[in-house]
């Protein structure tokens, strides 16, 4: 059972992990809380139902296009209203919120209230150490780590990704070293909707798609990256797995609302004795 | 001056409309604007201090589960457990508070975030005393000195002039001494400390304050609609609180009171429009964050130099 | 009597780096005490540490016969301990009489039970403002002054309190030659006319030999030397320590 | 500027809406809807609004309602109540108000209960699909539900499982919330008393999407048997899907609320293989198909089961009303709801009068197993 558990917290972890990098990476670069990440979640699941679901287009191809196209809805979002908020933090929450409701009603619009289903690209399951694990989840969790590995590799050794953690940690000194903000925002709002609208798109036959789906993956993004550190990369991708890992223990163990109480307990906990996080820096 | 003059004229106007017009629909609304302007002043309160507080839908959850649970349970008068579930209010922020205002700025807006939604899994999951998701019902009408609020004008008008008191309040405090600290505390909070001001201690107070101008106007609205449900005191009501600020204008007390009564009514004249509702209120909200900055309160009031 | 402030083995750490290293200097009443020292070593930080911004990570410090190690910042200028800012610190869109105003205020309702004592009279501001030589500026915006009258105006609020050590970080900084002869003035009239005893961080030399009792001189964190302006002038360490740093020791 | 062209538009507005209230002299007959129309129950709630419609447009094409020889049309206003007390009170307000409708139909518990008081003070008929006890009590006169309720035709319904299926041990899984609390309660009783062995009570959160966790414990119970409860059927399609790809062999089974379809399409064909529902409209038969092909029309999607209740229910509202001979006195049409039941319903079958206080209008009610993707419909529920 253990091993089950694990197994099961790491399969779950692994989303948030994405999730909350996009959410993380829009507040340190741009300083923005942006509560409309769901929503580009909810995007990227709309397309795979559009191109994988009634037309028949190959999975990964569906994802693929779900992810470009929230990232594309994302840069273009950026540029219209996000980049005269920058670094103003209660605005651009505001703003976030704003494009949030407007995504949702479109898509309640464009595809009713109800849930629609996707149909599963891969079945089956296999086994390790006594604990199964769906070959869904499993194709979703190795396609979350190839995503983790190149976006790693773009922050480490792309010129566009040190930009980014260069204005991150101090916009004004990497503006006198000639980086353009207004590029980088553009790219941090796109890669941070890619993030999300690839995970909607890997999520969409796992579970269902509707108008309201991005409410959950916003909501549990919000819990990995206050755990974690907002605006820390390494603090997401710890926290996502913590969040995975404790939930499918607690809720196992004990029941899921001590999974859901234990989760903004930890919250609670984590903003009042280390505010930047569990691995954030403790000076302020 | 004279166009603030102005604004007040119309808010009169507009609180006289509903007997002009009559009839118990428009009561109806008009009663929830009362109840919607002083939650949306708490929130200018804290926005006094410089906080961007999550918790106010929290907190009129608790003055609203609090006044009605004294009444039903401990059978207070209705009247008293409206003003004692604010008190409640109060003494959860009073308790909170010196925690949680150590916290500043975008952490402090997330912390009152989450306490929001653990307040809110309290109201679900404690079901014995809160009744869970289906809540509580048949709650009794409110009275004042043996006179039953029998109907929505009786409501109306406590809403009306718990509005006109909050309002007046939160004005002369702007006024004086303690919007000169506020305000300081806002600016530079270093500066303020270094000249002896316990920061913290009046950031908890406002803190108080505005928990428990909220819980007195969920006591109001738990009584009004007579039935209770977790539903009401979501993060979406903290959400209708900060739009209310933002369209009317967060920097004067006139801006809350004017978003709250554009905001509330909204939705009645966009029934028609049903799923296209929700955009409209979006796309509202974004003209008012790019084109109309510091919100509608702008149109009565000169901007102050600098 | 015993002594105004009592720093015992005060040390500061930022997670590895030590800002500052087991001072322990002493001051007496009445006395104006200097701190120089090479940029980064320490002074600021020290000042933050007595002053209550920044907890300190060992020793302690008594002021007026009390221990405040660990008091809050707002807690230890209510006993007496005011301070004014290296970078010019005052409400820049109010006017002068609002800076006042509000240093007044906050001080005299610090929380919000506080007894409300008598509002202080315009008198008081003016009395300040003309100690200061901000009378005739009362109404101007505190953004739109002349850097050194910014400064004047928050040694002005820091008065307000009516404390009995000031600590000025780098009061001179940034001031033309005659102002920095006024800042100098200032400096000895606070003591001699208002019996504000002054701890001050200063660059300019001639300034600090000029009005100092003592002074320390720090480097790196500790504490190099600690004597009369005369005395300092002559010690090789402090030259060592100053070594590379073209300062002129006129 | 601005806000005096807003303070004239209200002004409008609102005196418009006056005189509207003045120009209802004797018109059509008013039925009003209280639904979420959008947000996550707006699939129920427009199920609820269409079928009364429909009835509403086959009455008008029919000539319009009969009363006292005079031919009226019955005019539908459906609002939206989000799920929020709040909201409920408003359309409500607005329906009587405004709209002068004395009949409403009601869908969620919370504006049912939230509504219950008003009702009964403003002598106006409500029907409500909720199916929480709380909503009928001594006071109501005016409030009538207009389906079995899960106390009714539970028992039947799992006299039928006993029967007809072998399995014997039990796990029973709800949302934690007070339906979902009570009718664990009621079902691991039923289950008991007939002789099943109830090994796990398993409660989830709202919203909640991973399952897996949960399906890991059961697992460890060694059942045959899950028990679905009022789990929402996109909710129970995840669970069971969740559970097949876990390993879980055995049967699963729904005593609660409606939507089997969805099961099947969240769960997928195979995984929803020979799961027992209950279910509350037959897809198959033809009184259903037209009043799914009419909603297809108007909405583009398939209904909710409850389209039936609502249309079944709004036939006995207006039968009742054209029976009373006065569109206006609530009262009578209360009464003479009694005197036309039992009436069939669209699919066959009587709509009857019984259960609480006498005020719950029994619909038929069937046992589905899924097959091939399909819900066979396998017997009626006595």
């Amino acid at each position: 059972m253990v091993y089950q558990m694990l197994m099961n917290g790491a399969l779950a972890g692994l989303i948030y992990v994405i999730m909350a990098l996009g959410f993380t990476m829009i507040f340190g670069i741009m300083r923005i809380v942006n509560f409309a990440h769901g929503e580009f979640y909810m995007i990227g699941a709309f397309v795979v139902l559009l191109l994988f679901g009634s037309l028949g287009l190959p999975f990964f191809a569906a994802v693929l296009a779900g992810g470009v196209a929230a990232a594309v809805l994302g840069m273009v979002l950026e540029r219209l209203l996000f980049r005269r908020l920058v670094h103003d933090e209660m605005p651009g929450m505001i703003m976030s919120l704003a494009v949030a409701i407007i995504l949702k009603s479109l898509g309640l619009i464009t595809f009713g209230p109800a849930e629609h289903t996707v149909p599963r690209p891969f079945t089956g399951t296999w086994q390790a150490f006594g604990a199964v694990a769906p070959w869904d989840r499993t194709v979703v969790a190795i396609c979350a780590l190839i995503i983790l590995a190149i976006f790693y590799l773009f922050l480490k050794h792309s010129r566009l990704g040190l930009a980014m953690k260069a204005v991150a940690q101090d916009p004004e000194t990497a503006s006198l070293m000639g980086v353009k903000s207004g590029q980088i925002y553009r790219a941090a709002f796109g890669v941070a909707c890619l993030l999300a609208g690839l995970a909607g798109a890997l999520m969409a036959p796992i579970y269902n798609v509707g108008p309201y789906m991005g409410e959950m993956p916003m909501l549990k993004a919000f819990v990995v990256v206050i755990l974690g550190g907002l605006g820390s990369i390494l603090g997401a991708v710890v926290g996502g797995l913590l969040l995975g890992l404790s939930e499918a223990f607690l809720s196992t163990l004990l029941s899921p609302l001590a999974a859901l109480i234990a989760s903004f307990a930890m919250v609670l906990i984590v903003v009042i004795v280390r505010p930047n996080g569990l691995l954030g820096r403790t000076a302020r | 001056m004279r166009k603030t003059y102005l604004a007040y004229l119309i808010v009169a106007a507009l609180a006289t409309l509903p007997w002009v017009v009559g009839g118990r629909y428009v009561f109806h609304v008009a009663t929830m604007i009362t109840i919607m302007i002083p939650l949306a002043l708490s929130l200018n309160l804290m926005l006094k201090v410089g906080q961007l507080s999550l918790a106010q839908a929290a907190f009129m959850g608790i003055g609203a589960y609090g006044a009605v649970l004294l009444t039903m349970r401990l059978d207070f008068p209705p009247m008293l457990s409206v003003f004692a579930g604010g008190l409640l209010a109060a003494a959860t922020a009073a308790i909170c508070g010196p925690v949680f205002l150590r916290i500043k700025g975008v952490y402090f807006a997330l912390l009152t975030f989450a306490f929001g939604q653990i307040v809110n899994l309290v109201f679900q999951e404690w079901t014995s005393l809160f009744g869970g998701n289906s809540g509580i019902y048949g709650i009794p009408k409110l009275s004042v000195f043996g006179m039953r609020f029998s109907t929505t004008q009786h409501y109306y008008l406590f809403g009306l002039v718990f509005c006109a008191v909050c309002y007046v309040a939160l004005r002369l405090l702007e006024r004086s001494e303690i919007g000169r600290i506020f305000q300081a505390l806002k600016e530079d909070e270093t500066l303020s400390r270094s000249l002896g001001s316990n920061a913290l201690a009046w950031r908890v107070a406002a803190f108080v304050g505005s928990a428990l101008i909220a819980g007195i106007a969920g006591g109001i609205y738990g009584f009004y609609i007579g039935f209770l449900s977790p539903d009401a005191f979501t993060f979406w009501l903290s959400v209708d609180l900060i739009v209310m600020n933002v369209v009317g204008g967060a920097t004067s007390v006139l801006g809350p009171v004017l978003g709250a009564i554009f905001i509330v009514p909204l939705p009645e004249f966009l029934r028609e429009a049903r799923a296209f509702q929700l955009l409209i209120y979006g796309v509202v909200l974004i003209i008012f964050l790019v084109l109309i900055k510091d919100g509608l309160v702008t149109l009565f009031e000169r901007r102050k130099p600098g | 009597m015993k002594n105004l402030l009592d720093v015992r083995g005060l040390s500061k750490r930022f997670g590895g780096l030590t800002a500052v290293s087991d001072i322990s200097f002493s001051m007496k009443r009445g006395e104006i005490f200097g701190i120089i020292g090479p940029n980064g070593a320490g002074k600021t930080t020290l000042f933050n540490v007595i002053a209550g911004q920044h907890k300190a990570s060992a020793g302690g410090v008594t002021f007026d016969e009390r221990d405040i190690s660990g008091y809050s910042s707002d807690a230890i200028a209510r006993l007496g301990i005011g301070r004014t800012f290296q970078a010019v610190t005052v409400f820049k869109s109010e006017t002068v009489a609002e800076n006042l105003r509000r240093a007044n205020v906050l001080r005299r309702r610090h929380n919000p039970l506080a007894v409300r004592s008598a509002a202080a009279s315009e008198d008081r501001f003016r009395a300040v403002a003309s100690f200061i030589g901000l009378g005739d500026h009362l109404d101007g915006v505190a953004g739109d002054l002349a850097y050194g009258l910014q400064k004047l105006l928050g040694v002005g609020m820091a008065m307000l309190i009516e404390p009995k050590l000031l600590l000025m970080d780098e009061p001179a900084a940034g001031l033309n030659p005659s102002e920095k002869r006024e800042a100098g003035t200032l400096i000895r009239r606070l003591r001699d006319e208002l019996g504000i005893s002054i701890l001050l961080i200063e660059h300019d030399m001639p300034l600090v030999m000029d009005v100092c009792d003592r002074i320390l001189v720090m480097s790196q964190g500790a504490k190099v030397a600690l004597d009369t302006p005369s005395e300092i002038k002559r010690d090789s360490r402090v030259i060592d320590a100053y070594l590379g740093d073209d300062y002129d020791f006129a | 500027m601005n806000i005096r062209k807003l303070a004239v538009q209200l002004l409008v507005g609102i005196s418009l809406t006056g005189l509207s209230i003045a120009g209802t002299l004797a018109e059509p007959i008013k039925i009003g809807v209280i639904a979420p129309l959008t947000g996550a129950g707006a699939q129920w709630g427009m199920a609820a609004a269409e079928g009364v419609k429909i009835l509403a447009a086959e009455t008008n094409a029919n000539g319009g309602l009969d009363i006292g020889g005079e031919k009226h049309q019955v005019e539908v206003i459906a609002y939206d109540d989000k799920y929020q007390a709040a909201d409920a009170v408003a359309a409500y307000n607005r329906l009587l108000n405004i709209d002068g409708a004395k009949y409403v139909f009601l869908v969620a518990s919370a504006s049912t209960l939230a509504l219950k008081q008003n009702l009964e003070g403003d002598a106006v008929l409500g029907l409500t699909a909720s199916v929480t006890d709380k909503a009928i009590d001594e006071g109501s006169n005016f409030m009538y539900r207009m389906l079995r309720p899960p106390v009714d035709y539970m028992p039947p319904f799992l006299d039928w499982v006993r029967d007809n299926v072998k399995e014997r041990r039990v796990a029973i899984v709800n949302p934690n919330d007070e339906t979902g609390w009570s009718q664990a309660q009621l079902t691991e009783r039923l289950y008991k008393e007939r002789g099943f062995e109830v090994l796990g009570i398993e409660l989830y959160e709202r919203a909640q999407q991973d399952f897996a966790p949960m399906v890991t414990k059961i697992q460890g119970l060694n059942v045959d048997i899950v028990e679905l409860g009022s789990t929402s059927p996109a909710t129970a399609g995840l669970i069971v899907r969740q559970a097949r790809d876990l390993g879980y062999p055995g049967l699963f089974i729904k005593v609660g609320g409606t939507g089997a379809e969805a099961i099947v399409a969240g769960a997928g064909n195979e995984a929803a293989e020979g799961l027992v529902n209950v279910i509350f409209a037959d897809r198959q038969n033809e009184g259903f198909r037209n009043l799914a092909t009419e909603y297809e029309k108007a909405v583009g999607q398939q209904p909710n089961e409850y389209i039936v209740n609502f249309y079944d229910a709004a036939n006995v509202l207006v039968q009742a009303i054209q029976k009373a001979g006065d569109a206006d006195d609530a009262a009578k049409v209360a009464a003479a709801i009694n005197d036309v039941l039992p009436i069939k319903s669209v699919q066959g079958g009587d709509l009857t009068l019984r259960g609480a206080g006498n005020r719950e209008i029994m619909a038929p009610v069937y046992v589905g197993i899924i097959k091939g993707g399909q819900v066979a419909v396998v017997a009626e529920v006595k």
